[in-house]
């Protein structure tokens, strides 16, 4: 083994063990940042380790391309805002795709157009170009929608999933047909476009307000992708770092899906399908008690124990930093303020965990639910700023209710709670929310970070 | 063919490592930890980087400089928008001195 | 040779798959774990029984066969005695009706 | 690749599955039979999957050796009483070892002696064999000193500690000759005999109470003796079992010296040197109350809340099935009974957990030590069975104290504590127990089975 070749293993080796101790290291949030720089020398070291690899003789391209990667990257690491989240890591899946799938390509050109390439080879190197190809339009697809450049409502037509499971049933044949002879070309690239199309009539259907199961999911087709690639080329860095990312992907689809509710077929087979239809049970009759922002903010500056329930209207609003201001206030009049995340609050798993960590909330202060559910019945007021699906008692006692039996936050056994919210539209799922009802419930109505604001000035006048 | 064997067994171990530590993760962090498999999914950067210097026609080199862009792209936005965030984790000893 | 770098990651990621399990068994099945292990690495059997069995000359075939002796010791006492130990782990619900 | 390699491979590859699987149930007590039959059933393919291999030409001393080992097995098994579990562990690794060694040396020897062997391999068999020969010396005198066979009391000489720093040395150093010239069968049996005597030296200065750190290092041992094994003969099932050994026994060795507050080089190292020596703190002038049954069956009859604290004393005593007893007595009556097990509790992790469960106390009352530290406070009656180490409080104040700042329990918080033992003598850790000499404390002198015994008596007559 020439001193080159031990260079080369040693650095994908210790690459590897690098990634591993990084992801590890988010088990613990105050040793997230050392973990995190771990892999970014794991990557490093993978790089270098690359770039004395005896194949490369020139570099001019790999320059290039570093150079402007480099200078395409950077703005999406740093400009990009926290609430842009969603739609940056679509986009991002997008790019890795891309790379999978063009070395795929060019791996299968490479070797004659195919007639060089073993059977063995091209089962990984049809799963690479199958996954990365799908996960290069479903990724697109989602993008769109979240950043609102496609249109985010479910398109449907008559016999969609007819068309799509055909596109799928025939590149699978094709797949099947290239293991027997690679040397088929145009199969091949059949199966490539195929595969696209398949990507984007896979997210087509599926809501704007879905597309974090779906991305979870597509990362998980990211990661297999490069799995496959390492398996083509013979390089275990990229079959760990895939297995990883196919991990990481499916676990947190499975979470959000039994968060959201969802069977998990539902979200393995692409979380077809629309989104849960509203099954409206009208809350007629009953009438809403709704509270000026000064009585409100006369009840905070009492409270003793206030919490906190963020939701999707929170990152809407963008009003983290008010919650933080206001809380504060509370925290100075002598009262306690803890926050209540519930696992699918927002739309995208963590959510509201960076928008107030952004606003420099403590983590200590933001309780998983399973840990903060026994506190509301202690707590004076549950402060709701823009969460409506993961609040709603219709969850725990309304059986023909399609979010019944999601686990929700039990807001109603605070003393007092206060929503805030702009209108009586429901949230995410669609359905009426009985708690705004209630008469302990107070509705603070208009845009959270507007009210927010008033909250605080009237806390201060007083 | 016996080396394909072999790296199944590396699949199916990185496949059970990655299980055991992602369900570990509190959801605190599943937003940082989705930008992080992002960022190390970016590691086909390995195989781009082989295309894009080989000597296999201008065809690869093409194909393998645009990879190279894409993964870059990824390596380098993923990690800086995974340190911003987990910069700013604290815990309450230490909240951050800004106003 | 280059199979034996790839079987270092295999032994890497298994030594991580064992650390990540094995940290989270709880104190009260430490003996079970013990002898569950000490079950386990009676698997050089997989080693002894071609030794046993092979044309590698009479030596060879002698040592194989102790080593066979051995190792089916361990698999046989080794899972009985486990199995045995787990069954008089029950929760409260159902204590056993022994008197 | 023929269909019998693909047997082969695919039933290994599912083999190591299992045992992954197998190990993993072990963290539910619910799922852990389960959990270990599933490793079986691996470990049955695992064999399966040998016997159709290409080499095997004959059957007769294969079959031969399972009957005689399953003979030899199953009453080892079946009959060894569950006090008995540490030197049944540690014989059994011997013959592990001894498993791991003979292929070694006779895959050595059909390589023309090594004259055949490549440089690679011989780096894999030199492992195998140095820590398979090892641990086969040193597990038969960790067996020896429990079984009490060879002296228990730790056995040194004037030089001890060069001598086998000597012989180490000299191995190291012929395993690297070997790996650079493997021709070398002179060199290569003088290095099994050093690994030999080398384990003999290292478990004889080790007192007979220390032997289960020693254990577990040598179950770490024997996986890197198998994972060798693996590497010299290509085989990946053995790579994984043996680092999934590797791991157990090393992290369950972590433990324990934490849990008795040795250094960890100290265990790393082969938990070389004496026991901790008796830091004797005469407790003069103090007196012991002792108790009468009578008067502690009383206590007990009225007790609402009971901690029992099983120690070693309990096992010497074979004392679980009246302790258990005794438990029930006391719910009838109306209190709750909790046991409190310390992590190192006996004289094997785990040790208590397996002798009360094999009395069929429910598993849910074994509390682990963080979880009732805070309890004792509220308990009427703290029961300590025959410990001594494990509830000293000089572990919390006497800097001077060989267990300073090891975690105890504290049951001196409780408002009465019972002690049951035979005499004044230390425990493991040879110092004295300022616990015994509190105003609520009493002294129930006594084997542990008599007393629990008249104890039963005395609650059933009242
Ligand atoms: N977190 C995830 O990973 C994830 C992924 C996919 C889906 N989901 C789903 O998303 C939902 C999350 O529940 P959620 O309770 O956080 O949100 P939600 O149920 O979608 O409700 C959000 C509420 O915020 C209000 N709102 C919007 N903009 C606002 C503004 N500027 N100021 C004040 N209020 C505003 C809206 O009412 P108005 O219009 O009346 O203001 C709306 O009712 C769940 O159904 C979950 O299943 C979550
Ligand atoms: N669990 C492990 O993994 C492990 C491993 C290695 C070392 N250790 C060490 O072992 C010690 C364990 O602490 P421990 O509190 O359980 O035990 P201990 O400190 O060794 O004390 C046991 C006590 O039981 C009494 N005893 C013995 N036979 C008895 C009988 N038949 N009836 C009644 N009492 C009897 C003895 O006193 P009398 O002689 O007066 O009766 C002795 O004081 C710790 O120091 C720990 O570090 C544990």
């Amino acid at each position: 083994m020439s001193p080159r070749t031990v260079f080369i293993e040693g650095a994908y080796l210790l690459a590897s063990i690098l990634f591993v101790l990084g992801l590890r290291s988010l088990n613990y949030p105050d040793k997230a940042r050392r973990g995190i720089q771990l892999a970014m020398v794991g990557m490093l070291l993978a790089i270098v380790g690359t770039l004395v690899h005896h194949e490369i003789v020139r570099y001019d391209w790999i320059i290039a391309g570093l150079v402007i990667g480099t200078i395409i990257g950077y703005p999406l690491g740093v400009y990009v805002p926290m609430t842009a989240m969603p739609q940056r890591i679509a986009f991002s899946h997008m790019f890795g795709a891309i790379a999978a799938t063009l070395v795929g390509i060019a791996e299968y050109w490479r070797l004659g157009n195919g007639a060089e390439v073993p059977s063995s080879e091209m089962a990984a190197l049809g799963f690479e170009v199958l996954f990365g190809a799908l996960t290069i339009t479903g990724s697109f697809m989602a993008f769109g929608k979240l950043q609102e450049f496609l249109p985010s409502r479910p398109v449907t037509f008559r016999g969609q999933n007819y068309v799509s499971i055909g596109m799928f049933v025939v590149a699978v044949g094709l797949f099947v047909w290239l293991v027997a002879d690679p040397g088929n070309p145009r199969a091949f690239y059949a199966m490539v476009a195929l595969a696209l199309a398949f990507g984007v009539s896979l997210v087509l259907p599926i809501g704007g307000a879905d597309m974090p199961v779906v991305i979870s999911l597509l990362n998980s087709y990211a990661g297999l992708a490069s799995s496959a690639t390492g398996f083509a080329i013979g390089n275990n860095v990229l079959i760990i770092a895939g297995a990883l990312d196919g991990a990481s992907g499916f676990i947190l689809s499975i979470i959000m899906s039994r968060a959201m509710n969802r069977s998990f077929t539902n979200v393995l087979f692409g979380a077809f399908g629309a989104a849960p239809q509203a099954g409206t049970k009208t809350a007629s009759g009953l009438t809403v008690h709704s509270i000026t922002p000064e009585d409100a903010a006369i009840q905070l500056a009492y409270a003793r124990s206030v919490i906190v329930v963020p939701g999707y209207g929170m990152a809407v609003a963008q009003a983290q930093h008010q919650v933080r201001e206001l809380a504060e206030l509370i925290e100075k009049n002598g009262g306690s303020v803890l926050y209540a995340i519930h696992p699918v609050a927002g739309r995208m798993p963590g959510h509201m965990n960076v928008l107030l960590a952004e606003a420099d909330v403590p983590y200590d202060k933001l309780k998983e639910m399973d840990e903060i559910n026994g506190e509301f019945k202690n707590a004076d007021v549950a402060l709701v700023i823009g969460a409506n699906d993961v609040v709603n008692p219709a969850a725990r006692s309304d059986k023909g209710s399609p979010i019944y039996g999601m686990p929700i936050l039990n807001v109603d056994e605070a003393k007092q709670v206060i929503v805030m919210k702009r209108s009586m539209n429901p949230g995410f799922a669609g359905i009426e929310n009985d708690l705004f009802y209630k008469d302990n419930t107070a509705m603070l109505f208009g845009d959270a970070k507007q009210s927010l604001s008033k909250l605080v000035h009237e806390i201060k006048q007083a | 063919m016996h080396v394909q064997l072999i790296e199944m067994y590396v699949f199916v171990l990185a496949g059970f490592v990655g299980f055991f530590v992602i369900t570990r993760v509190p959801a605190l962090l599943h937003t940082p930890l989705m930008s992080t498999t992002n960022a190390i999914s970016a590691i086909s950067l390995v195989g781009s980087l082989v295309m894009a210097g080989a000597d296999h026609g201008t065809t690869a080199t093409i194909l393998g400089f645009v990879a190279v862009i894409c993964a870059t792209t990824n390596v380098v936005g993923g990690f800086i928008i995974t340190d911003r965030m987990l910069k700013m984790f604290k815990p309450a000893g230490r909240p951050g001195a800004k106003k």
